[in-house]
């Protein structure tokens, strides 16, 4: 059923996978808590994606409906991760993760 | 969840679908008990005093727990999935259900007094703790790795907020920081790892996923997503490389919670493991296993010898520990799954009890957890100090305790695998990890007391936890024998193998 | 056949008296204990006397088995005891002496506030050597054999607040322990070869096999070992050097131990096990060496003693060579004979001795003697006597014994004029430096301080002090006499080989010794005996020109051989050598190499270093956890790789 | 004593002293009746274990008083104890040695007096517990179960550098005894049974899969751990430190005991379950022993300090223990099991002695004494008492136990006799140059000149143990006469295989 | 053709809003760029013909998640990050692990996973069906994230009010180490009520 207006299903995954390699190098090299965070949410997108072409590819709708609960799970941790950034910030008065190293050996 | 009260009937109307039967929620049972003390906690929390509220709100959860028990044996009688095969109940997941359900009542025990001392918010404390073990819950039962994940996601968030629930410390809000940033952190690999199984296979669906990987050839993809799971399900269990978190999030965070995750959590996460690895009969899992296993016991082991913080202490041993099981990962699944389950029980047993008399000692701001703070305690509270060795003695493996039979499992099962060096490093290893439990047990008998140092009394509530803790552990340690012939049905039960035919009946039986 | 004579009781009677002061003693009266320490002897003696009365050569050996004792698969030891013609003589010489020793010592340590211990001490050597005796294996008898060192070590080191008598009794104890280390090896062989100890087994099976040709053979090796205890026990070279310091014990404890009895063990128990001997003549030979040699040397030795004690501990020294030096040449008839005549007259000496140093106040340097003669006469006496005797005057016991003994070295196969010559040397010194002695301690004026500086000596054998030497009470000359009386007659015995004949049936599976006794011609033995004789008179002459006659030439002489003087009167420093070779490297060696060195050096730094590597590897560890959540991710992403590429690789294999 | 509870008397004799030391925990904290009680239970259990040499009955090769009963099910762990002529005479030993603890303990113990007696009695459950197990798993759990208490005892009650010593030991044994565990866990793994005799019978069948490839390491891995209890040569410097802190009742257990763990379970498995390899083996082990024989002796002759003499000496004379057992004749071993309770008895004297010196003076530097025998006479003799006992003179229980095992080990091969023998003179060497040192010569310290002398209660726990030194010495055929058939059937396979060898 | 075309583009614009995140050194700006991901992320679902999805994408994440992570950038008004020497782990090891590991999993999705193509629309997520499925199939998991979030909205109210908020009397002898705080937290307590 390939059509002209066909897509190569990898195009996706590699779109997806370049998003979730980004997210974990933000991970990796940011500073500010909130722009680390924000990283894993693009990890999320990004798996998010590969979910939906495999749906497709699978024609298999619940791969679209995991992409709902990525999202509710992700709402839940923005939710409690902002507000532990937050009371974090309270006692450090830093946001820079370089500089959240009470605890360490 | 009220809102499950009413939906049936909606569905029927609206889009003709067979709602839920009544057996189906039975199924769940345990978990709607405890949602619905959860929300009981959070519905009474405002109404109560609040300088006395903690009390009755641990009273409250205390029940929920208890009757959440109860309810696992209501949910035991009539094996089966439910909810579109979501969830399946057998004897492997009512094994997970009661320890972990046993854990957080024991682990609510032992908070009573932590509440009073700590000056804690008791209705939101105790609220997530029942909340958390639903996740819990739905872990060991679930057979769809959606599921799997939302469960996941519960306990942990769950575990991230209680971690930062000591909030007049920075090192709280640390802990629960980093826990949270790198929790979220594994389980994206953990999604991606579905979502690339999802790809590979077409289904989520545990059984869907075994059939078609061990139909024909294993798709490559798979391979990569079995990798993805085991990173994040490893940094859940803690295992060598996937640890580092562990130390300092365990220092950070309260005693008995640290009680908690470093027992529920883990449990739920190994029961997932165990899942992933065995039920779908994982490719290519073996050195990956191994090598974790090996690591984590002397990565764990090393790195606890020279750690003046108990808590953190504790934590290396937790890691050390992770490694043992996963020893027993290696085996065959046949002797490794009920190896593995019964290890489970025993550490949660001692190391819970640990915890306990740890965040008793701790005191206001758990200002006395270094080993010096420890020093002489064997003179002050006889009894207590008593208690804390016997649980580190099981930590060590000496007999009578549960933690001698349950490495002694693990090891067996290794050796019938004839995993021989892999047995061979773990026996070295908890040799050595032999030290700085007895430096502990050193600072408490062999020290003079610190003046300096309060010993305010021990309430009945840690008592009581301590207690159960304490005949948990020598139970098991004495007459092992019940537990691991549940472990064992359970596990066979899992693996879909018939009883009589398992070479773990023959060992039970002997010559 | 064989009556069964309660021989066991003989050893278990001065048990008894031991056990009894031992623990009581303190409380009891002096009476008591003299009553008990002296009681059980007697009985043991007359008993003993009985025996002999009773014995009968035909019926000997008569056996006593009283109780098993070891049993340890095949082999078998028992508590069981032998009694023939040489235990026999061995019996009554111990028991007889022994207890004559006792009843002098009654009067010696009187004043002795360790009084009671002294006796019990004595009671449990007496003990001791009759297990010695009459045991029937080689085992008891190794009881016996250290039993004696042990009552010799308590004896030596009863005054113990003197530290130079602790070391002697050590000294005593350990030299022995080297030798009992040879004995215990023969043993072993024994064991080894015959499966048992028990002498009538073991001789038997001996008796079948031939004569060694010289050369390392079984029995070879066995009798060499067995000389190697004997030579512990007997203070011959190399192993004499603790005789000499015993002399820090109380006197009759040098008589009675140190010269009559216990060194004699060593001679007795190469006497019984001939068997062996007779059967090696490559031990014979070292055997007869080892006591030529020791004849000689430690009578040199004896000759610039000027303590009146170390000139009788080097004389025995020296008799104890010719025992040696008899039974080497498988003359051990001859042996006994001289052990028996030297257990009268060399008792004697040094009760006398002792009776000297009592009534000189504590005093044992000659020098500071001189003209006793007049205060205490019968010492006198007697001693002249023991004197004569030793020296080999003819008509005195010593004489014969010695005159048996010379004549057996130059006639028996074995023998040789060699051992003759050295034999008839060391006479000549003997005499000379006994009455060297005589001269010194009773010719003479009284050279000694009248005061009663004497107790600074520490000897408290003499209570009261005051300025005149005198005479000692007659519980202390009674045994003197008596023994004077057999150091005159006890000879007698011996002549036209009566004694070698009562023995012979002990010895008569020795080849050839009294045999060619008869062969040889009696004029070349009445020959020999002439010069012994001679050599003998020249001794005593050459002592009273230089004590008597000329004193100050001993001076001048000491002069003229300065080097040679200081080398013989400080025993040619054999101690220091030892000290040198075997005692300081031992100690300082365990102290600096193995304990320090290997012990905590080695074993214990590699213990310590591997636990501080541990640390210091769990220290580097930590740093894993740098508390950097980015470096925390870095951990988990690159384990995520790792796996993922490990997981590929599995994939694509 | 009536046999009808020949059946129950091994649970008996070996939980008696657990049940008085639980009962204790409820006692009020009055130390006179803490003492009093704990004396009263280690007598108890003392009386109750005489039954046990007393209705050995005709045949001391087979296991007695046997009880096996299935204990877990999963892993297949028995309740399976029994005892034979060895180890019987271990675990009197074990009971007898602990009431003189008890009383040598009763005053130099001043605080936790409570916790102190209940170690002791806890460790004594677990040393005959060692003794009596026949079922591999057992074994171990009393193996392991004596290192807690007697840790604890050093590091509550010892002295100076006690946490060092305590961690030393508890881990050398530690480390030691998880190979055992290893090879356990492995005999487990292929034949689904801990039990010693079912092991035994299943190894000399041949129905083991994968064996003979394993044996050695199997092998070694029990070795080790026995190596290090005994202790033999390059293990052994966890001993002196343990002694030297340990307090008396400590070293007394420790060295009357503990150390014939090892040799016992030497004797019992290496060679029960192993014949083969013990052979194989034996040459280099027998050099180690020798070492240590020679090598203890030299070394504890310069040590300044009267128990680390004590502790060296032990390594001697263990190491003819050794030597013994791997001479591999009935005289060896019969030596071997001789010299454990000979030296159970003297050593365990020795360290009582010390520990009296100790409460009085507080310090065992030799050098601090000297001329005690003037003012504490009786102490001097029994001190003497015990050294000849302990230098092996004759007549006294040192010397049977040394003199069959040098002959054992001589016809095994002379080389190893002659070696060993000079053990004899070392012993001779550092004991009485430390009684000199300490006894004789003028009082130069005045404290020493007022000492007090032996009062009642020492003697009480004293003599017994000379009493019983001179009795072992005059009548060893009351032991070895239950010995010997025990170390003859122990020796069975060996006979077979030498027969073996000269049939091919 | 155009399909293609448009999938370029907003891949293209997806990785540079991703790249941008990465390099941004304000959050504000790193925010932005997220949602900028996010967007293009629904046209790429609507290629794939889950319009629904695409919706939400764009309500929800681009709606509210994103919201609500820039009020709190404002919040805490943070502003540039700085540059730290923070771990040399993450660069060292972390940095080129991830790079081979992305490089391993490129070349296993481009040559293992099965290539074949997916048109537009090639399978349409309408409401509908993803109803049905989502209250037959998904029924469970959907009723579970109700306890999800309640426990999301727990946290954030614990977490993010002010620790002096809730006053306990002082109930251990030990509490009382700490009067300066004690009493005037208790006031603290008084006037929430």
């Amino acid at each position: 059923m390939t059509s002209v207006t066909a897509i190569p299903l990898p195009y996706y995954l590699i779109l997806s996978g370049i998003l979730f390699v980004c997210g974990v190098l933000g991970f990796l090299i940011k500073r500010n808590i909130i722009t680390i965070f924000m990283s894993i949410e693009l990890m999320l997108n990004g798996v998010n994606l590969s979910f939906v072409a495999f749906a497709a590819h699978w024609h298999m709708l619940s791969g679209q409906v995991f992409v709902f609960f990525v999202m509710v799970v992700a709402a839940a941790e923005a939710a409690v991760g902002l507000a532990i950034i937050i009371a974090v910030y309270r006692t450090r008065e830093t946001l820079n993760v370089d500089q959240v190293n009470l605890l360490k050996l | 969840m009220t809102a499950i009260t009413h939906l049936p009937a909606l569905l029927a109307q609206t889009l003709a679908i067979t709602p839920p039967t009544g057996s189906e929620y039975i199924r769940i049972l345990p978990e709607l008990v405890l949602s619905f003390f959860g929300i009981v906690i959070m519905i009474v929390d405002p109404l109560l005093d609040e300088d006395r509220s903690h009390k009755s709100l641990g009273a409250i959860a205390l029940i929920g727990a208890l009757a959440a028990l109860v309810s696992t044996f209501f949910m035991a009688q009539d094996p089966g999935n439910a909810f579109w095969n979501m969830v399946r109940v057998e004897g492997f997941s009512v094994f997970f259900h009661a320890l972990v359900i046993a854990i957080s009542a024991v682990v609510i025990l032992a908070s009573y007094e932590y509440m009073a001392v700590q000056r804690i918010r008791a209705g939101e404390y105790y609220g997530l703790i029942l909340f958390g073990t639903v996740g819990m819950c739905l872990m060991s039962s679930a057979v769809e790795l959606v599921l799997i994940f939302i469960a996941l996601e519960i306990s942990s968030i769950s575990t991230y907020i209680l971690a930062g629930f000591r909030r007049r410390e920075a090192a709280s809000s640390e802990s629960s920081l980093k826990y949270f940033l790198l929790g979220s952190f594994a389980t994206a690999f953990f999604l991606y790892g579905v979502a690339m199984i999802f790809g590979a296979t077409g289904s989520t669906n545990i059984d869907k996923i075994a059939s078609s990987l061990a139909s024909g050839s294993v798709p490559m993809l798979a391979y990569v997503a079995m990798g993805l799971m085991f990173v994040g399900l490893g940094f859940k269990v803690a295992s060598a490389p996937f640890h580092v978190w562990t130390p300092d999030v365990y220092e950070g965070a309260p005693a008995p919670i640290v009680g908690l995750m470093s027992t529920g959590p883990k449990a739920a996460a190994f029961a997932v493991l165990l899942r992933v690895m065995f039920e779908i009969n994982a490719p290519g899992r073996f050195w990956l296993l191994w090598v974790s296993a090996a690591l984590s016991m002397t990565i764990g082991n090393l790195g606890a010898l020279v750690q003046d913080n108990i808590k953190r202490l504790l934590a290396y041993s937790s890691i050390a520990h992770a490694g043992y099981l996963l020893v027993a990962f290696t085996a065959q699944p046949e002797l490794g799954t009920s190896a593995a389950m019964f290890y489970t029980v025993s550490y949660a047993a001692m190391n819970v009890g640990a915890f306990a008399v740890v965040s008793h000692f701790g005191n206001v701001g758990e200002k006395y957890v270094t080993l010096e703070d420890y020093a002489g305690l064997g003179k002050r509270y006889p009894a207590l100090a008593a208690a804390l060795t016997f649980f580190l003695i099981s930590l060590i493996g000496i007999p009578i305790t549960g933690g001698f039979f349950a490495k002694f499992y693990v090891f067996s099962a290794a050796l019938q695998s004839d995993l021989v060096w892999l047995t061979i490093i773990g026996v070295l290893n908890s040799a050595i990890g032999a030290y700085y439990y007895l430096r502990v047990i050193v600072m408490m008998y062999m020290r003079e007391p610190r003046a300096d140092v309060p010993c305010p009394p021990v309430p009945a509530a840690t008592w009581l936890a301590v207690a159960v803790c304490l005949i948990a552990t020598f139970y098991l340690g004495v007459l092992p024998g019940r537990v691991l012939r549940k472990a064992t049905d359970a596990g066979m039960g899992m693996l879909h193998i018939s009883q009589n035919t398992t070479p773990g009946a023959t060992v039970a039986s002997g010559q | 056949m064989t009556p069964n004579l309660y021989l066991w009781l003989i050893p278990v009677l001065p048990l008894a008296g031991a056990a009894i002061n031992g623990f009581f003693g303190r409380s009891f009266s002096k009476k008591t204990i003299s009553a008990v320490a002296l009681f059980f002897p007697g009985i043991a003696f007359l008993y003993a006397l009985d025996i002999a009365a009773m014995f009968s050569s035909s019926a000997a050996p008569y056996f006593c088995e009283l109780a098993p004792w070891i049993r340890a698969g095949a082999f078998h030891a028992d508590f069981a005891f032998y009694l023939d013609q040489l235990s026999l003589v061995m019996l009554l010489v111990v028991t007889g002496v022994g207890f004559l020793i006792h009843i002098y010592s009654v009067g010696y340590m009187a004043d002795d506030d360790g009084y009671y211990r002294f006796m019990s001490y004595l009671n449990l050597f007496m003990f001791f050597m009759l297990t010695l005796i009459l045991a029937k294996n080689y085992l008891l008898m190794f009881i016996g054999w250290e039993g004696v060192g042990l009552a010799s070590y308590l004896l030596i080191g009863f005054w113990f607040i003197k530290d130079s008598a602790a070391s002697a009794g050590k000294k005593a104890f350990i030299v022995n322990r080297i030798g009992d280390f040879g004995f215990l090896i023969a043993l072993f062989l024994l064991i080894k070869h015959f499966g048992t100890l028990d002498f009538t087994k073991l001789f038997e099976q001996i008796a079948a096999q031939p004569v060694e040709a010289a050369g390392i053979g079984t029995l070879t090796s066995i009798g060499l070992l067995l000389m190697v205890g004997a030579a512990g026990k007997s203070a011959q070279i190399p192993l004499y050097v603790w005789l000499p310091d015993a002399m820090e014990g109380p006197t009759p404890v040098s008589a009675l131990i140190h010269a009559a009895t216990m060194v004699t063990a060593g001679v007795y128990m190469v006497a019984r096990s001939h068997a062996i001997f007779e059967r090696a003549p490559g031990a014979l030979t070292v055997v007869a060496i080892v006591g030529t040699l020791t004849a000689l040397f430690a009578a040199t030795i004896g000759i610039c003693q000027t303590d009146i004690k170390k000139v009788l501990a080097y004389s025995t020294v020296s008799q104890l060579g010719y025992m040696f030096m008899a039974c080497g040449v498988a003359a051990f008839s001859a042996g006994i004979f001289h052990l028996m005549t030297h257990a009268f007259f060399k008792g004697l000496l040094f009760l006398a001795a002792g009776s000297v140093i009592h009534g000189v106040g504590g005093e044992q340097d000659m020098r500071k003697m001189g003209g006793l003669r007049q205060y205490m006469p019968v010492t006198f006496a007697t001693m002249g006597i023991a004197t004569l005797a030793i020296a080999g005057i003819p008509g005195l016991a010593g004489f014969f014994s010695k005159d048996e003994i010379l004549w057996k070295a130059y006639s028996s196969p074995y023998g040789s004029w060699i051992y003759w010559l050295i034999g008839v040397v060391t006479a000549f010194i003997t005499s000379f430096y006994m009455f060297r002695l005589m001269y010194m301690t009773f010719a003479g004026d009284y050279r000694g301080a009248t005061a009663s500086a004497a107790h600074a000596h520490g000897d408290r054998s003499h209570g009261h002090g005051h300025g005149e030497p005198h005479e000692s009470p007659w519980v202390m000359l009674g045994p003197l006499v008596v023994l004077a009386i057999l150091s005159v007659f006890g000879g007698w015995i011996g002549v036209g080989g009566r004694f070698e004949h009562f023995l012979a049936p002990v010895f008569q599976s020795a080849p050839a010794a009294d045999t060619v006794g008869e062969t040889a011609s009696s004029g070349v033995e009445h020959l020999l005996m002439a010069v012994s004789i001679v050599a003998a008179g020249l001794g005593w002459i050459l002592a009273w020109l230089l004590y008597s006659r000329l004193p100050k030439l001993p001076g001048v002489i000491a002069e003229a051989f300065g080097s040679l003087y200081r080398a013989v009167a400080n025993k040619y420093y054999i101690d220091e050598l030892y000290a040198v070779l075997f005692v300081k490297p031992v100690v300082d060696g365990s102290s600096a190499i193995l304990w320090k060195g290997v012990d905590q050096g080695i074993i214990d730094a590699i213990v310590n270093n591997a636990a501080d590597a541990a640390r210091h590897t769990s220290d580097n560890l930590r740093h894993m956890q740098s508390g950097n959540l980015r470096s925390y991710a870095g951990w988990v992403a690159a384990g995520g790789a790792v796996v993922i590429a490990y997981m590929i690789w599995m994939g694509v294999r | 004593m009536i046999s009808a509870l020949n059946p129950y008397i091994l649970t008996l004799v070996t939980f008696i002293p657990l049940a008085g030391g639980l009962l204790l925990m409820f006692f009020p904290r009055r130390d006179r009746d803490i003492k009093v009680f704990s004396l009263v239970i280690s007598l108890l259990a003392f009386v109750a274990s005489l039954h046990l040499p007393v209705h050995l009955g005709s045949d001391p090769s087979l296991f007695k008083f046997e009880i096996d009963k299935a204990w877990i099910a999963s892993p297949n762990i028995h309740y399976h104890m029994g005892v034979d002529g060895i180890s019987v005479w271990l675990i009197v030993l074990t009971t007898f040695l602990t009431p003189l603890c008890v009383l040598i303990s009763w005053t130099s113990i001043h605080e936790r007096v409570k916790e102190f007696f209940i170690l002791l009695l806890i460790l004594e459950t677990a040393l005959i517990g060692v003794f009596t197990a026949l079922d591999l798993f057992l074994f171990y759990f009393f193996w392991e179960a004596t290192l807690i208490p007697m840790a604890l005892l050093i590091g509550m009650y010892g002295h100076g550098r006690r946490v060092y010593a305590a961690v030393k030991f508890f881990l050398y044994t530690m480390v030691a005894s998880v190979f055992m565990l290893a090879a356990i866990l492995w005999l487990y793994a292929k034949t689904g049974s801990f039990d010693f005799v079912v092991l035994q019978n299943a190894i000399r069948a041949g129905s083991v899969p994968g064996f003979v490839a394993a044996a050695q390491w199997l092998f070694l891995g029990f070795f080790v751990a026995f190596a290090v209890k005994v202790p033999l040569f390059p293990l052994h410097t966890w001993l002196p430190d343990a002694h030297v802190e340990a307090p008396t009742a400590g070293s007394v257990l420790l060295a009357g005991v503990l150390l014939k763990m090892g040799t016992y379970g030497m004797l019992r498995f290496d060679l029960g379950l192993f014949p083969d390899q013990s052979r194989s083996n034996a040459p280099w082990i027998i050099v180690l022993a020798l070492i240590g024989i020679i090598y203890g002796g030299l070394v504890s002759l310069v040590q300044p300090n009267m128990k680390k003499l004590i502790a060296y000496s032990s390594v001697s004379h263990l190491g003819f223990v050794v030597l013994g057992i791997f001479s591999f004749n009935p005289a060896g071993l019969d030596g071997a099991v001789f010299v454990m309770l000979a030296h159970g008895i003297a050593t365990g004297g020795l360290f009582m002695l010390a520990g009296l010196l100790y409460e009085r003076r507080h310090t065992y530097e030799i050098s601090d004494f000297g001329g005690l025998a003037t003012p504490m006479p009786k102490y001097a003799a029994s001190f003497l008492f015990i050294v000849l006992a302990s230098v092996g003179l004759p007549m006294l229980n040192g010397f049977i136990g040394e003199f069959l095992v040098l002959s054992g080990a001589f016809q095994a091969r002379p080389i190893y006799g002659i070696l060993a023998a000079t053990g004899v003179i070392w012993s001779a060497c550092y004991l009485l140059w430390m009684y000199q040192r300490v006894f004789f010569g003028k009082v130069r310290n005045d404290v020493n000149s007022t000492l007090p002398d032996l009062n009642t209660r020492e003697k009480a726990a004293l003599w017994p143990a000379a009493a019983i030194a001179l009795l072992m010495g005059v009548a060893p055929l009351i032991w070895l006469s239950s010995i010997d058939p025990a170390v003859q059937s122990a020796l069975q396979p060996f006979a077979q295989l030498a027969a073996k060898v000269v049939g091919q | 053709m155009l399909h293609l075309a448009l999938f370029a583009f907003f891949g293209i614009i997806c990785v540079a809003g991703a790249i941008n995140l990465l390099v941004q050194r304000h959050p504000i700006n790193s925010a932005l760029s997220l949602v900028v991901v996010m967007a293009s992320l629904a046209a790429e679902y609507l290629l794939l013909g889950a319009e629904f999805v695409a919706a939400i994408q764009v309500i929800v994440y681009a709606g509210a998640i994103m919201v609500l992570f820039i009020f709190t950038i404002m919040l805490l008004n943070a502003g540039e990050e700085e540059r730290t020497k923070g771990s040399r782990v993450a660069i060292l090891l972390g940095v080129p692990g991830v790079v081979i590991g992305a490089v391993l999993v490129a070349w296993v999705l481009i040559h293992h996973s099965n290539t074949q193509s997916v048109t537009i629309g090639a399978l349409l997520g309408d409401p509908k069906s993803i109803a049905r499925l989502l209250f037959s199939d998904f029924l469970l998991p959907f009723e579970v994230t109700s306890v999800l979030i309640l426990i999301a909205i727990m946290g954030a109210v614990v977490l993010a009010s002010r620790p002096g908020a809730v006053a306990r009397p002082q109930t251990t002898p030990a509490a009382a180490k700490e009067e300066n705080e004690g009493p005037q937290l208790v006031a603290a307590g008084r006037e929430r009520r």
